[in-house]
């Protein structure tokens, strides 16, 4: 094939002192401070690889450095949480040794520059987090917000954006159930794709992302590492700027194909050897990096890799680049030492490079050789926690001069005027969109999209789950605490519509720069109004995530915390839809 | 009645199938498409997926698994061999149908219910329904649309191999063709998913008589 | 090492919906010289073969089996020789 | 009318999954010596342009706006003078 030899350029690492007097690292989004907090706990300049590793470390993406003191204000907790925030997904108990497991994401800047591939990924990302802790997934639904469907570049993103969902749920086989799309010319520089999954799970299979055990090995799953999309984790912590569209690293492409060979090869090793595997863990931002030093720190132990032994499908890597690549269908498992025999043979049996490279140490320290040298050699703990930040809020301005005088609508041309709403595309049927989704395959769909929740069955019970994404941004924008309440509530409405009960949330907190005490402030007021209804509903936050730096040009989105909900049925012949069913029936309302 | 459901990797139907299968009472079993015997079938389902991730051409690189052969020879031996979806694309690409099944007319994947008309009501895969029934049956894919020349349509109009078609042609395919056998009647493939109409827990059970009529066909025969 | 580049395409009688799509969206782009559109599909393969007609031969081999689809695709070709050294 | 025989593949650091999965199958299929398989798109677009830099400037415009994906596709083309009766 054609192409240039890329290997001279990328090889000439800088050193430790070009390192610092270049300040390359502010280009990788470490700030000044955080740099020289690096060279004090190191007692020495932080190398190239060094450097890169604690930049995509500390980026806001993988720490959550900012919103973190917000994010520790959900509640969490009740008689069912068996599993709340800080794993992969979040796990309640559905009774009868069953558990439901769900957790979203977004992948908003990937499928403003690569609308098919980066919803598409967005889909395997999401799935790896409910398989990774050992349950089959179920359901996908999303989240989608555009701008109006007035011109063709935005037409163009909803035409990828749903053709990438299709094209990654459709040839996985599970079913994209569910989900919400509206428009609105605040995201068309910044279109949101929030992705949430369901899966199932027997108690006593779950799986948790730890590197317990001194000298258990560290095992490669899946696809070869190339360099697709280097740094995203600090890009996606990044605003955009319209200038910046040609400044991206290399995009990363989804193969579904792959992912359910991982998927099934992945279920079948939590079934089959459930004693030997000691963790899993997806490779989602900052990829192997990520994954394998947060198994480490979780555990309280050290990590030692060797990067010569990463399966890699392009030549001259360099160890910056074999980290912090996000290349797709990629797993970290943790293996009993001596016992790893089982489950290299297992994926090799579906086709699938499954490799030892490296293994827990009692040490504390996270370790990387690389062709005969130490490159990283740092503390995990420390790598691993993100200098806290502070951030100042202060109510938006807006929200004091919106006058408290009721609206009045006028009712002069009801006609017209419904039928002008009727034509909005926001309310209009969206049938033409999710037709494209297979919402029916593994055949439990009960209630398929067009109606108010999703509901699946849950084979071999009389149970079925219900669920749904919700949240109308405009009443945040309005007032964010009341919207936020006003969100859970109309996820709840629409659980309730089924017949099941609400029993718990998972969020995608999309927003603008945390550094703008205004957007900050819209943060915590959303989490405080998700909060106020959540309590009075019984349905913990146990899972969710967070998208900041939607803004283009200094346009921030709308507050859009995207709930997603999950409700359970116990007796799946009480199901009610949407449909009139009979000439005759009385209609109720019910409610002020 | 002993049944295979061949799982091919990218297969995402196999226990659609299997279960549907069970709840008819019969002894269905998963077999890899890596396995090379199916003795002891009477007869073998290919579901429903994305085998090989449909990459190159849906169908194209299943049908040179290791199983395949045992499929041509159960074939040939009259054994019943039924292809749905990503099936019945691997059954015409290894040449047990004729025909091809092409990208839609409307290029894009549709997931919908449809409604088959039952062309011949005479044939193992039908003799469940009533003549010129029509049935409501999911559909889900983006190549389904069924050609061949014109040499061959006329075969199998002439044949009566056509057993459903199309009401409303959602994919484009010639005469609108939904499902087609062979020539000697054993060997059979449809777009459409009948192991998604089963339970009536889902609202549909149109499909219910597709099993039947496989089912009756085997016990007779037995 | 030599390098086949292969170029699949629909017989002539057999529709091609994608070429058709491609070319109402040029239309509407106001490209509006465009006459004719088809797509089809390329496959660039490295492969080992003693002499060129080894190659000429393999090539066919495998085209013909799995590369298309004979029912309503054709094919054409180039070969040439090519270094070992790998550059993906 | 100009004939444009355009070639779109993935840029060299993309991953190809159809590639990968056709060498496999290749391979079980017993063609040893298959090193290296990359799947690409094929366009044939016919076109009336007033002469041939007319032509190159719209495929390029074209192709670039419509046929690739710039973040992951790389295309060459081949144009040509065809005779304007059609048959492809
Ligand atoms: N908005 C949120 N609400 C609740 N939990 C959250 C939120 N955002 C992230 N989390 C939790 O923090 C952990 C890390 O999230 P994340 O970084 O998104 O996971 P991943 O590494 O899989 O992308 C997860 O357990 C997730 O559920």
């Amino acid at each position: 094939m054609k192409g240039k030899k890329m290997t001279t350029v990328i090889n000439s690492e800088l050193s430790p002192e070009q390192v610092r007097d270049s300040k390359i690292y502010t280009q990788w989004g470490l700030t000044e401070t955080e740099y020289n907090l690096i060279v004090t706990e190191l007692k020495r300049l932080p190398n190239f690889t060094e450097t890169g590793i604690f930049s995509g470390m500390w980026s806001e993406h993988v720490s959550y450095k900012k919103s973190k003191p917000i994010l520790r204000k959900f509640w969490s907790n009740n008689e069912r949480v068996l599993q709340g925030p800080g794993e992969g997904a979040g796990i309640l108990d559905i009774g009868d040794g069953q558990a439901v497991v769900f957790k979203a994401e977004s992948h908003n800047h990937p499928s403003f520059v690569e609308p098919y591939e980066g919803a598409a990924t967005g889909v395997g990302g999401i799935l790896r987090d409910i398989f990774s802790m050992g349950a089959q997934p179920i359901a996908v639904l999303d989240s989608l917000r555009f701008g109006e469907l007035d011109n063709t570049h935005t037409k163009h993103i909803v035409d990828g954006v749903i053709a990438g969902i299709a094209g990654y749920g459709n040839a996985i086989g599970i079913p994209t159930v569910g989900g919400e799309i509206s428009f609105d010319d605040v995201y068309a520089g910044n279109p949101l794709v929030n992705v949430m999954a369901v899966g199932l799970i027997d108690q006593t299979a779950m799986q948790v992302g730890q590197a317990k055990g001194i000298g258990n090995s560290i095992i490669y799953v899946g696809a070869k590492t190339g360099r697709d999309g280097i740094n995203g984790a600090s890009f996606a912590s990044a605003e955009f700027s319209t200038e910046q569209a040609s400044d991206r690293s290399a995009v990363q492409v989804g193969d579904p194909f792959l992912e359910k060979l991982v998927m099934d090869a992945t279920l079948k090793a939590v079934k089959d050897h459930s004693d030997i595997i000691v963790g899993i863990q997806d490779m989602g931002a900052a990829g192997l990096l990520s994954s394998s030093s947060e198994m480490a720190a979780k555990a309280g132990m050290g990590i030692t890799l060797n990067l010569d032994l990463v399966p890699q499908r392009e030549l001259h890597m360099t160890p910056y680049e074999l980290m912090l690549s996000e290349s797709q269908e990629r797993m970290v498992l943790v293996v009993k030492h001596g016992e790893e025999q089982p489950i290299i043979d297992l994926f090799q049996e579906a086709d699938l490079d499954a490799v030892i490279i490296g293994k827990v140490t009692d040490n504390g320290r996270y370790i990387l050789e690389f062709e005969g040298n130490r490159v990283a050699d740092v503390p995990i703990n420390f790598l691993t926690h993100a200098p806290k930040q502070d951030l100042p809020m202060i109510a938006p301005k807006r929200l004091s001069e919106f006058s408290d005088t009721q609206y009045q609508p006028d009712m002069s041309q009801v006609k017209a005027t419904i039928k002008a709403l009727m034509a909005q595309s926001t309310i209009a049927s969206k049938a033409s969109l999710f037709k494209h989704f297979d919402a029916m395959v593994r055949a439990d769909t009960v209630i398929k999209p067009g109606g108010d929740a999703s509901l699946v069955r849950i084979r071999g019970t009389k149970k079925a789950l219900a669920m749904t994404t919700d949240v109308n941004a405009r009443f945040l924008y309005l007032n964010p605490r009341v919207g936020a309440k006003m969100a859970v509530a109309e996820a709840a409405r629409n659980i309730v519509a089924t017949g099941a009960t609400p029993i718990g949330i998972t969020d995608g907190l999309n927003f603008g720069s945390p550094d703008n005490p205004e957007v900050y402030y819209e943060l915590d007021q959303s989490v405080a109004g998700i909060n106020d209804m959540a309590k009075q509903l019984n349905t913990p936050i146990i899972s969710g995530n967070v998208s900041l730096y939607n803004e283009t040009d200094g346009q921030a989105i709308y507050p859009t915390p995207m709930i997603g909900m999950v409700g359970l049925l116990d007796d799946i012949s009480q199901a009610t839809t949407m449909a009139f069913k009979r000439a005759g029936d009385v209609i109720y309302l019910i409610g002020e | 009645m002993k049944a295979a459901v061949i799982s091919f990797p990218g297969s995402n139907c196999d226990f659609d199938m299997l279960y549907a299968l069970q709840g008819f009472g019969v002894d269905a079993e998963i077999i890899s498409a890596k396995q090379n015997s199916l003795t002891g079938f009477d007869a073998i389902f290919l579901p429903g997926g994305f085998s090989y991730g449909d990459y190159l051409r849906t169908g194209a690189i299943a049908r040179f698994s290791p199983i395949m052969s045992a499929v041509t020879q159960a074939a040939n031996a009259g054994k019943l061999i039924v292809g749905v979806c990503n099936g019945f694309q691997i059954l015409t690409e290894a040449g047990l149908l004729p025909g091809q099944l092409l990208p839609n007319a409307k290029p894009g994947f549709i997931c919908d219910e449809v409604a088959l008309h039952v062309a011949n009501g005479q044939t193992a895969f039908s003799s469940a329904y009533d003549v010129d029934e029509t049935i409501l049956i999911p559909i889900a894919h983006a190549e389904g649309n069924y050609f061949a020349d014109e040499t061959t349509l006329a075969k199998l109009e002439k044949n009566d191999q056509i057993v459903f078609r199309y009401v409303n042609n959602p994919n484009g395919s010639a005469h609108d063709i939904a499902g087609i056998m062979n020539e000697q009647g054993n060997v059979f493939g449809m777009m459409p998913h009948p192991e998604r109409a089963v339970d009536a827990v889902l609202g549909n059970i149109d499909g219910q008589n597709f099993f039947k009529s496989i089912l009756s066909g085997i016990l007779t025969k037995v | 090492m030599y390098l086949a580049k292969i170029y699949v395409t629909y017989k002539p009688s057999i529709l091609d919906p994608q070429g058709e799509v491609i070319k109402a969206a040029l239309k509407r782009m106001d490209y509006v010289g465009i006459d004719q559109v088809a797509q089809g599909k390329y496959f660039e393969v490295k492969l080992n073969a003693k002499d060129v007609d080894a190659a000429t031969a393999e090539v066919e081999s495998f085209t013909d089996a799995l590369l298309i689809n004979q029912n309503t695709e054709t094919y054409r070709f180039d070969l040439s020789l090519v270094s070992d050294e790998v550059d993906v």
